[in-house]
Protein backbone atom coordinates (compact mmCIF):
# COMPACT_ATOMS: atom_id res chain seq x y z
CA UNK A 1 0.00 0.00 0.00
CA UNK A 2 1.08 3.67 -0.52
CA UNK A 3 1.86 5.50 2.50
CA UNK A 4 1.41 9.56 2.09
CA UNK A 5 2.64 12.19 4.98
CA UNK A 6 2.20 16.09 5.14
CA UNK A 7 2.99 19.05 6.81
CA UNK A 8 5.41 17.94 10.03
CA UNK A 9 5.00 14.34 9.79
CA UNK A 10 6.41 14.51 6.16
CA UNK A 11 9.54 16.91 6.80
CA UNK A 12 10.71 14.35 10.20
CA UNK A 13 10.08 11.28 7.82
CA UNK A 14 11.96 13.04 5.20
CA UNK A 15 9.89 12.12 2.33
CA UNK A 16 5.74 12.68 0.76
CA UNK A 17 5.48 9.46 0.25
CA UNK A 18 6.46 5.57 -0.04
CA UNK A 19 5.31 1.98 -1.12
CA UNK A 20 5.10 -0.63 2.05
CA UNK A 21 3.94 -3.82 2.89
CA UNK A 22 3.26 -4.54 6.47
CA UNK A 23 3.30 -7.50 8.10
CA UNK A 24 0.42 -9.57 8.78
CA UNK A 25 -0.08 -8.42 12.25
CA UNK A 26 -0.61 -5.00 11.41
CA UNK A 27 -4.27 -4.87 11.70
CA UNK A 28 -5.06 -0.91 12.64
CA UNK A 29 -4.07 2.80 12.02
CA UNK A 30 -2.96 2.10 16.10
CA UNK A 31 -1.01 -0.97 14.64
CA UNK A 32 0.40 0.79 11.85
CA UNK A 33 1.97 3.54 13.93
CA UNK A 34 3.44 1.88 15.87
CA UNK A 35 5.34 -0.53 13.63
CA UNK A 36 6.02 2.36 11.42
CA UNK A 37 7.55 4.10 14.52
CA UNK A 38 10.06 0.80 14.58
CA UNK A 39 11.49 1.47 11.31
CA UNK A 40 13.94 4.08 12.02
CA UNK A 41 14.46 7.32 14.07
CA UNK A 42 12.91 9.49 11.12
CA UNK A 43 9.32 7.82 11.59
CA UNK A 44 10.05 7.23 15.81
CA UNK A 45 10.08 11.11 15.62
CA UNK A 46 7.08 11.65 13.35
CA UNK A 47 5.11 9.58 15.65
CA UNK A 48 6.63 10.39 18.79
CA UNK A 49 3.03 11.74 19.83
CA UNK A 50 0.25 9.31 18.35
CA UNK A 51 -2.19 11.66 19.65
CA UNK A 52 -1.60 14.56 17.84
CA UNK A 53 -1.51 12.30 14.75
CA UNK A 54 -4.33 12.28 12.20
CA UNK A 55 -5.16 9.97 9.39
CA UNK A 56 -6.80 9.14 6.11
CA UNK A 57 -7.79 5.53 4.67
CA UNK A 58 -8.52 6.37 0.83
CA UNK A 59 -8.80 10.23 1.30
CA UNK A 60 -11.16 9.82 4.07
CA UNK A 61 -10.62 10.57 7.68
CA UNK A 62 -10.92 7.38 9.90
CA UNK A 63 -9.68 7.23 13.79
CA UNK A 64 -6.94 5.18 15.19
CA UNK A 65 -8.94 1.85 15.43
CA UNK A 66 -9.61 1.93 11.61
CA UNK A 67 -8.78 -1.36 9.87
CA UNK A 68 -6.15 -1.04 6.84
CA UNK A 69 -7.13 -3.98 5.10
CA UNK A 70 -8.07 -3.54 1.43
CA UNK A 71 -6.21 -0.18 1.86
CA UNK A 72 -4.90 1.18 -1.45
CA UNK A 73 -3.87 4.88 0.49
CA UNK A 74 -3.18 5.51 4.00
CA UNK A 75 -1.94 9.05 5.04
CA UNK A 76 -0.67 10.27 8.58
CA UNK A 77 -0.61 14.16 9.39
CA UNK A 78 -1.05 16.83 12.06
CA UNK A 79 -4.72 18.27 12.83
CA UNK A 80 -5.82 19.91 10.04
CA UNK A 81 -5.32 23.93 10.08
CA UNK A 82 -6.70 25.26 6.92
CA UNK A 83 -9.44 28.09 6.38
CA UNK B 1 -28.15 22.94 -6.68
CA UNK B 2 -25.26 24.33 -8.43
CA UNK B 3 -21.98 24.55 -5.87
CA UNK B 4 -18.60 25.22 -6.75
CA UNK B 5 -15.42 23.75 -5.07
CA UNK B 6 -12.04 25.00 -6.32
CA UNK B 7 -8.99 24.49 -4.74
CA UNK B 8 -5.96 26.73 -6.72
CA UNK B 9 -2.75 28.36 -6.92
CA UNK B 10 -3.93 31.72 -8.01
CA UNK B 11 -6.00 34.43 -6.49
CA UNK B 12 -9.70 34.21 -6.79
CA UNK B 13 -12.15 37.06 -7.43
CA UNK B 14 -15.16 36.93 -4.36
CA UNK B 15 -17.23 39.55 -6.37
CA UNK B 16 -17.48 37.55 -9.29
CA UNK B 17 -17.89 34.00 -7.79
CA UNK B 18 -20.74 35.47 -5.60
CA UNK B 19 -22.37 37.29 -8.91
CA UNK B 20 -22.23 33.80 -10.54
CA UNK B 21 -24.42 32.40 -7.93
CA UNK B 22 -26.98 35.69 -8.17
CA UNK B 23 -27.20 35.75 -12.27
CA UNK B 24 -30.02 35.27 -13.65
CA UNK B 25 -32.35 34.16 -10.17
CA UNK B 26 -34.67 36.27 -8.57
CA UNK B 27 -35.54 33.50 -5.36
CA UNK B 28 -32.40 34.58 -3.54
CA UNK B 29 -32.79 36.61 -0.63
CA UNK B 30 -29.08 36.90 0.83
CA UNK B 31 -25.62 36.23 0.11
CA UNK B 32 -23.41 35.26 2.53
CA UNK B 33 -19.30 36.34 1.38
CA UNK B 34 -16.86 34.94 3.75
CA UNK B 35 -13.15 35.86 2.83
CA UNK B 36 -9.96 34.55 4.59
CA UNK B 37 -6.90 36.86 4.56
CA UNK B 38 -3.46 36.13 4.99
CA UNK B 39 -2.49 38.58 8.28
CA UNK B 40 0.96 40.32 8.40
CA UNK B 41 1.46 38.82 12.01
CA UNK B 42 1.24 36.10 14.09
CA UNK B 43 1.41 36.30 17.91
CA UNK B 44 3.14 39.80 17.23
CA UNK B 45 5.53 38.45 15.16
CA UNK B 46 5.80 40.21 11.55
CA UNK B 47 4.85 37.69 9.03
CA UNK B 48 6.61 37.45 5.81
CA UNK B 49 4.42 34.85 3.96
CA UNK B 50 2.08 31.90 4.83
CA UNK B 51 2.63 28.61 2.66
CA UNK B 52 -0.47 26.09 2.49
CA UNK B 53 0.17 22.49 1.79
CA UNK B 54 -2.30 20.50 1.05
CA UNK B 55 -4.05 16.46 0.40
CA UNK B 56 -4.85 17.41 -3.15
CA UNK B 57 -7.65 14.30 -3.79
CA UNK B 58 -8.91 14.28 -0.32
CA UNK B 59 -9.19 18.14 -0.02
CA UNK B 60 -12.00 18.38 -3.32
CA UNK B 61 -13.68 15.29 -2.11
CA UNK B 62 -13.80 16.07 1.79
CA UNK B 63 -14.78 19.70 0.65
CA UNK B 64 -17.25 18.64 -1.91
CA UNK B 65 -19.11 16.31 1.33
CA UNK B 66 -19.54 19.43 3.65
CA UNK B 67 -20.50 21.16 1.00
CA UNK B 68 -23.52 18.56 0.27
CA UNK B 69 -23.91 18.07 3.71
CA UNK B 70 -24.84 21.90 4.07
CA UNK B 71 -26.84 21.45 1.32
CA UNK B 72 -28.96 18.85 3.47
CA UNK B 73 -29.27 20.79 6.24
CA UNK B 74 -30.02 24.43 5.42
CA UNK B 75 -32.08 25.29 2.04
CA UNK B 76 -29.39 26.73 -0.03
CA UNK B 77 -29.56 28.13 -3.16
CA UNK B 78 -25.96 28.55 -3.90
CA UNK B 79 -22.48 27.51 -2.58
CA UNK B 80 -18.99 28.14 -3.90
CA UNK B 81 -15.62 27.62 -1.87
CA UNK B 82 -12.53 28.28 -2.82
CA UNK B 83 -9.25 27.25 -1.03
CA UNK B 84 -5.82 28.45 -2.35
CA UNK B 85 -2.63 26.68 -1.71
CA UNK B 86 0.98 27.86 -1.86
CA UNK B 87 2.50 30.66 -1.10
CA UNK B 88 0.33 33.31 0.31
CA UNK B 89 1.74 36.75 1.48
CA UNK B 90 0.14 38.97 4.15
CA UNK B 91 -3.25 40.79 2.93
CA UNK B 92 -3.62 38.42 0.52
CA UNK B 93 -6.89 36.48 0.43
CA UNK B 94 -6.94 32.38 1.46
CA UNK B 95 -10.09 31.25 1.51
CA UNK B 96 -13.27 31.68 0.09
CA UNK B 97 -17.48 30.57 1.19
CA UNK B 98 -20.09 32.24 -0.49
CA UNK B 99 -23.57 31.02 0.67
CA UNK B 100 -27.17 32.15 -1.13
CA UNK B 101 -30.41 31.03 0.26
CA UNK B 102 -33.73 32.89 0.50
CA UNK B 103 -33.55 34.01 4.25
CA UNK B 104 -30.34 35.55 5.56
CA UNK B 105 -30.07 32.89 8.65
CA UNK B 106 -29.80 29.76 6.65
CA UNK B 107 -27.20 31.61 4.53
CA UNK B 108 -25.07 32.83 7.21
CA UNK B 109 -25.42 29.10 9.46
CA UNK B 110 -23.94 27.29 6.08
CA UNK B 111 -20.87 29.61 5.49
CA UNK B 112 -19.85 30.05 9.61
CA UNK B 113 -20.42 26.15 9.03
CA UNK B 114 -18.56 25.73 6.01
CA UNK B 115 -15.59 28.11 7.77
CA UNK B 116 -15.47 26.20 11.07
CA UNK B 117 -15.26 23.05 8.85
CA UNK B 118 -12.32 24.39 6.71
CA UNK B 119 -10.47 25.24 9.50
CA UNK B 120 -10.84 22.19 11.45
CA UNK B 121 -11.69 19.19 9.04
CA UNK B 122 -10.52 19.79 5.43
CA UNK B 123 -6.64 18.63 4.54
CA UNK B 124 -4.73 21.90 4.91
CA UNK B 125 -1.88 23.14 6.69
CA UNK B 126 -0.35 26.14 7.52
CA UNK B 127 3.26 26.94 7.68
CA UNK B 128 4.21 30.61 8.25
CA UNK B 129 7.63 32.33 8.05
CA UNK B 130 7.98 34.83 10.78
CA UNK B 131 10.94 37.41 10.30
CA UNK B 132 13.29 36.26 12.79
CA UNK B 133 17.08 37.85 14.10
CA UNK B 134 19.28 35.76 11.30
CA UNK B 135 17.06 35.40 8.25
CA UNK B 136 13.17 33.86 8.72
CA UNK B 137 11.77 31.25 10.90
CA UNK B 138 9.14 28.11 9.55
CA UNK B 139 6.57 27.32 12.16
CA UNK B 140 3.53 24.76 11.50
CA UNK B 141 0.90 26.68 13.04
CA UNK B 142 -1.09 24.40 15.42
CA UNK B 143 -4.69 23.94 15.69
CA UNK B 144 -6.43 26.22 17.84
CA UNK B 145 -9.29 24.47 20.48
CA UNK B 146 -11.08 27.22 19.85
CA UNK B 147 -11.59 26.23 16.16
CA UNK B 148 -12.30 22.61 17.56
CA UNK B 149 -15.07 24.05 19.74
CA UNK B 150 -16.38 26.19 17.14
CA UNK B 151 -16.60 23.01 14.82
CA UNK B 152 -18.26 20.96 17.87
CA UNK B 153 -21.79 23.74 17.67
CA UNK B 154 -22.59 21.49 14.28
CA UNK B 155 -21.91 18.15 15.84
CA UNK B 156 -25.97 16.76 15.77
CA UNK B 157 -26.51 16.60 19.38
CA UNK B 158 -25.60 20.27 20.13
CA UNK B 159 -28.04 22.54 19.98
CA UNK B 160 -26.79 25.32 18.45
CA UNK B 161 -29.25 28.30 18.22
CA UNK B 162 -32.89 29.10 18.78
CA UNK B 163 -33.58 30.66 15.83
CA UNK B 164 -32.47 27.13 13.70
CA UNK C 1 -12.14 52.46 13.77
CA UNK C 2 -13.34 53.97 10.03
CA UNK C 3 -17.22 52.92 9.75
CA UNK C 4 -18.91 54.01 6.67
CA UNK C 5 -23.10 53.93 7.08
CA UNK C 6 -24.74 55.14 4.12
CA UNK C 7 -28.77 55.73 3.34
CA UNK C 8 -29.12 55.84 -0.41
CA UNK C 9 -31.64 55.41 -3.35
CA UNK C 10 -29.06 53.85 -5.93
CA UNK C 11 -27.18 50.78 -5.93
CA UNK C 12 -24.27 49.92 -3.80
CA UNK C 13 -21.17 48.09 -5.46
CA UNK C 14 -20.46 45.33 -2.26
CA UNK C 15 -16.87 44.44 -3.60
CA UNK C 16 -15.71 47.76 -3.98
CA UNK C 17 -17.11 48.61 -0.03
CA UNK C 18 -15.25 45.36 1.00
CA UNK C 19 -12.10 46.75 -0.70
CA UNK C 20 -12.32 49.62 0.59
CA UNK C 21 -12.22 48.39 4.51
CA UNK C 22 -9.48 45.96 3.67
CA UNK C 23 -6.85 48.32 1.36
CA UNK C 24 -3.24 48.99 2.94
CA UNK C 25 -3.79 46.57 5.76
CA UNK C 26 -2.29 43.00 7.11
CA UNK C 27 -4.04 43.06 10.22
CA UNK C 28 -7.36 41.89 8.32
CA UNK C 29 -7.85 38.18 9.03
CA UNK C 30 -11.37 37.94 7.80
CA UNK C 31 -14.34 39.81 5.46
CA UNK C 32 -17.70 39.08 6.05
CA UNK C 33 -19.94 40.53 3.37
CA UNK C 34 -23.70 40.23 3.84
CA UNK C 35 -25.98 41.10 0.53
CA UNK C 36 -29.83 41.64 1.07
CA UNK C 37 -31.38 41.08 -2.10
CA UNK C 38 -35.31 41.76 -3.27
CA UNK C 39 -36.81 38.42 -3.97
CA UNK C 40 -39.14 37.61 -6.97
CA UNK C 41 -41.87 36.45 -4.95
CA UNK C 42 -43.99 37.07 -1.47
CA UNK C 43 -45.64 33.98 -0.21
CA UNK C 44 -45.54 32.34 -3.58
CA UNK C 45 -47.03 35.79 -5.35
CA UNK C 46 -44.94 37.24 -7.66
CA UNK C 47 -43.40 40.38 -6.80
CA UNK C 48 -43.62 43.52 -8.78
CA UNK C 49 -41.28 45.69 -7.14
CA UNK C 50 -40.86 47.05 -3.22
CA UNK C 51 -40.72 50.56 -2.18
CA UNK C 52 -38.64 51.03 0.85
CA UNK C 53 -40.01 54.10 3.30
CA UNK C 54 -37.55 55.10 5.11
CA UNK C 55 -37.44 58.03 8.39
CA UNK C 56 -34.12 60.01 6.96
CA UNK C 57 -32.64 61.46 10.15
CA UNK C 58 -33.09 58.53 12.35
CA UNK C 59 -32.13 55.94 10.30
CA UNK C 60 -28.68 57.51 9.98
CA UNK C 61 -28.55 57.89 13.33
CA UNK C 62 -29.91 54.87 14.68
CA UNK C 63 -27.88 52.82 12.61
CA UNK C 64 -24.42 54.52 13.32
CA UNK C 65 -25.25 54.02 16.44
CA UNK C 66 -25.53 50.17 16.33
CA UNK C 67 -22.74 50.06 14.23
CA UNK C 68 -20.91 52.04 17.52
CA UNK C 69 -22.62 49.08 19.63
CA UNK C 70 -21.21 46.44 17.49
CA UNK C 71 -17.56 47.94 17.81
CA UNK C 72 -17.62 47.67 21.26
CA UNK C 73 -18.90 44.39 21.67
CA UNK C 74 -16.26 42.70 18.61
CA UNK C 75 -12.54 43.59 18.03
CA UNK C 76 -13.77 45.22 14.28
CA UNK C 77 -11.15 46.53 12.01
CA UNK C 78 -13.52 48.01 9.92
CA UNK C 79 -17.40 47.96 9.16
CA UNK C 80 -19.73 49.29 6.58
CA UNK C 81 -23.32 49.79 6.12
CA UNK C 82 -25.24 51.10 3.04
CA UNK C 83 -29.49 50.45 3.65
CA UNK C 84 -31.26 51.63 -0.14
CA UNK C 85 -34.47 53.29 0.07
CA UNK C 86 -37.04 53.91 -2.78
CA UNK C 87 -38.63 51.41 -5.45
CA UNK C 88 -36.49 47.94 -5.80
CA UNK C 89 -37.15 45.61 -8.55
CA UNK C 90 -36.71 41.73 -7.74
CA UNK C 91 -33.41 40.66 -8.00
CA UNK C 92 -31.90 43.95 -7.43
CA UNK C 93 -29.53 44.40 -3.83
CA UNK C 94 -31.71 46.03 -0.77
CA UNK C 95 -28.87 46.22 2.20
CA UNK C 96 -25.37 45.45 2.40
CA UNK C 97 -22.89 44.90 5.26
CA UNK C 98 -19.20 44.18 5.53
CA UNK C 99 -17.40 43.41 8.47
CA UNK C 100 -14.06 43.54 9.15
CA UNK C 101 -11.98 41.74 12.43
CA UNK C 102 -8.53 39.36 12.69
CA UNK C 103 -10.82 36.52 13.49
CA UNK C 104 -13.52 34.74 11.86
CA UNK C 105 -16.41 34.60 14.35
CA UNK C 106 -16.16 38.36 15.34
CA UNK C 107 -16.72 39.40 11.69
CA UNK C 108 -19.73 37.06 11.27
CA UNK C 109 -20.81 37.55 14.95
CA UNK C 110 -21.17 41.38 13.86
CA UNK C 111 -22.59 40.92 10.60
CA UNK C 112 -25.25 39.08 11.98
CA UNK C 113 -26.18 41.32 14.96
CA UNK C 114 -25.99 44.07 12.68
CA UNK C 115 -28.68 42.14 10.20
CA UNK C 116 -30.64 41.21 13.07
CA UNK C 117 -30.93 44.79 14.31
CA UNK C 118 -31.76 46.29 10.52
CA UNK C 119 -34.54 43.90 10.04
CA UNK C 120 -36.43 45.30 13.49
CA UNK C 121 -35.10 48.08 14.82
CA UNK C 122 -33.61 50.65 11.48
CA UNK C 123 -36.42 53.27 10.90
CA UNK C 124 -37.29 51.49 7.01
CA UNK C 125 -40.64 49.76 6.07
CA UNK C 126 -41.13 47.57 2.98
CA UNK C 127 -44.09 48.01 0.89
CA UNK C 128 -44.72 45.07 -1.95
CA UNK C 129 -46.56 45.23 -5.09
CA UNK C 130 -47.65 42.10 -5.62
CA UNK C 131 -49.19 40.86 -9.76
CA UNK C 132 -52.85 41.00 -8.64
CA UNK C 133 -56.16 40.28 -11.15
CA UNK C 134 -56.36 43.20 -12.54
CA UNK C 135 -53.82 45.45 -11.54
CA UNK C 136 -51.45 45.13 -8.62
CA UNK C 137 -51.87 45.05 -4.90
CA UNK C 138 -49.57 47.29 -2.89
CA UNK C 139 -49.36 45.41 0.46
CA UNK C 140 -47.17 46.81 3.77
CA UNK C 141 -44.99 43.87 4.90
CA UNK C 142 -45.76 42.74 8.10
CA UNK C 143 -42.38 42.37 10.66
CA UNK C 144 -42.11 39.11 11.51
CA UNK C 145 -41.95 37.41 15.39
CA UNK C 146 -38.81 34.99 13.67
CA UNK C 147 -37.17 38.27 13.11
CA UNK C 148 -37.77 39.65 16.79
CA UNK C 149 -36.25 36.27 18.60
CA UNK C 150 -32.86 36.48 16.13
CA UNK C 151 -32.73 40.14 17.46
CA UNK C 152 -33.37 38.66 20.78
CA UNK C 153 -30.02 36.63 20.84
CA UNK C 154 -27.70 39.50 21.13
CA UNK C 155 -29.90 40.98 24.48
CA UNK C 156 -27.57 41.24 27.47
CA UNK C 157 -29.44 39.02 29.20
CA UNK C 158 -29.33 35.84 26.79
CA UNK C 159 -26.24 33.65 26.20
CA UNK C 160 -26.01 33.41 22.83
CA UNK C 161 -23.19 30.47 22.00
CA UNK C 162 -20.36 29.08 23.77
CA UNK C 163 -17.96 30.97 21.34
CA UNK C 164 -18.23 34.46 22.43
CA UNK D 1 -44.32 69.72 18.17
CA UNK D 2 -44.20 68.07 14.86
CA UNK D 3 -45.59 65.19 14.47
CA UNK D 4 -44.31 62.94 11.52
CA UNK D 5 -45.79 59.77 10.11
CA UNK D 6 -44.80 56.75 8.62
CA UNK D 7 -46.06 53.74 5.80
CA UNK D 8 -49.67 52.82 6.85
CA UNK D 9 -49.75 55.16 9.70
CA UNK D 10 -49.23 58.07 7.25
CA UNK D 11 -51.67 56.71 4.99
CA UNK D 12 -54.37 56.04 7.25
CA UNK D 13 -53.73 59.98 8.94
CA UNK D 14 -53.08 61.37 5.02
CA UNK D 15 -50.49 63.42 5.81
CA UNK D 16 -46.59 63.03 6.55
CA UNK D 17 -46.20 65.69 9.33
CA UNK D 18 -48.23 67.92 10.84
CA UNK D 19 -47.66 70.23 13.59
CA UNK D 20 -49.33 70.41 16.99
CA UNK D 21 -50.34 71.37 20.09
CA UNK D 22 -51.75 68.88 22.61
CA UNK D 23 -53.23 70.00 25.70
CA UNK D 24 -51.67 70.17 29.35
CA UNK D 25 -52.62 66.62 30.03
CA UNK D 26 -51.32 64.74 27.89
CA UNK D 27 -47.47 63.75 29.09
CA UNK D 28 -47.27 60.30 27.27
CA UNK D 29 -46.68 58.70 24.38
CA UNK D 30 -49.60 57.05 25.50
CA UNK D 31 -51.69 60.08 25.73
CA UNK D 32 -50.87 61.47 22.77
CA UNK D 33 -51.98 58.43 21.28
CA UNK D 34 -55.32 58.54 23.36
CA UNK D 35 -55.97 62.28 22.41
CA UNK D 36 -55.22 62.10 18.90
CA UNK D 37 -57.51 59.11 17.86
CA UNK D 38 -60.37 61.46 19.04
CA UNK D 39 -59.28 63.98 16.39
CA UNK D 40 -61.29 62.31 13.65
CA UNK D 41 -61.67 59.20 12.10
CA UNK D 42 -58.35 59.04 9.89
CA UNK D 43 -56.60 58.84 13.50
CA UNK D 44 -58.89 56.92 14.77
CA UNK D 45 -58.01 53.94 12.35
CA UNK D 46 -54.53 54.61 12.66
CA UNK D 47 -54.02 54.49 16.06
CA UNK D 48 -56.80 51.26 16.31
CA UNK D 49 -54.60 48.80 17.75
CA UNK D 50 -51.99 50.53 19.64
CA UNK D 51 -49.97 48.00 20.81
CA UNK D 52 -48.87 47.66 17.17
CA UNK D 53 -47.53 51.52 17.05
CA UNK D 54 -44.10 52.24 17.43
CA UNK D 55 -42.79 56.11 18.21
CA UNK D 56 -40.18 58.08 18.43
CA UNK D 57 -39.24 61.08 20.08
CA UNK D 58 -36.68 63.66 18.85
CA UNK D 59 -35.19 60.28 16.57
CA UNK D 60 -34.86 58.02 19.19
CA UNK D 61 -37.32 54.79 19.97
CA UNK D 62 -39.43 55.58 23.05
CA UNK D 63 -42.09 53.55 24.90
CA UNK D 64 -45.32 54.55 24.88
CA UNK D 65 -44.95 55.55 29.04
CA UNK D 66 -41.96 57.95 27.63
CA UNK D 67 -42.62 61.24 28.80
CA UNK D 68 -43.25 63.57 25.65
CA UNK D 69 -42.64 67.47 27.40
CA UNK D 70 -39.45 68.97 25.69
CA UNK D 71 -40.19 67.23 22.49
CA UNK D 72 -39.56 68.87 19.02
CA UNK D 73 -40.39 65.92 16.89
CA UNK D 74 -42.60 62.70 17.51
CA UNK D 75 -42.94 60.07 15.19
CA UNK D 76 -45.38 57.45 14.88
CA UNK D 77 -44.83 54.27 12.88
CA UNK D 78 -45.81 50.70 12.61
CA UNK D 79 -42.99 47.84 13.53
CA UNK D 80 -39.47 48.40 11.39
CA UNK D 81 -39.31 46.25 8.37
CA UNK D 82 -36.15 46.93 7.32
CA UNK D 83 -32.91 45.17 6.09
Amino acid sequence: MKLRYFAWVRERIGKPEEEIEPPAGVATIADLVTWLSGRGEEYAHAFENPRVIRAAIDRAHVRSDAAISGAREIAFFPPMTGG
Amino acid sequence: MAATVRLQREPFDAASEAEKLRRGRSDIGAVVTFTGICRGDEADAPLVAMTLEHYPDMADAEIARHVAAAERRWPLLGVAVIHRYGRIQPGEDIVLVVTAAAHRQDAFAAAEFLMDYLKTRAPFWKQIELAGGGGTDKIWVEAKRSDDALADRWAPSSGRRAAE
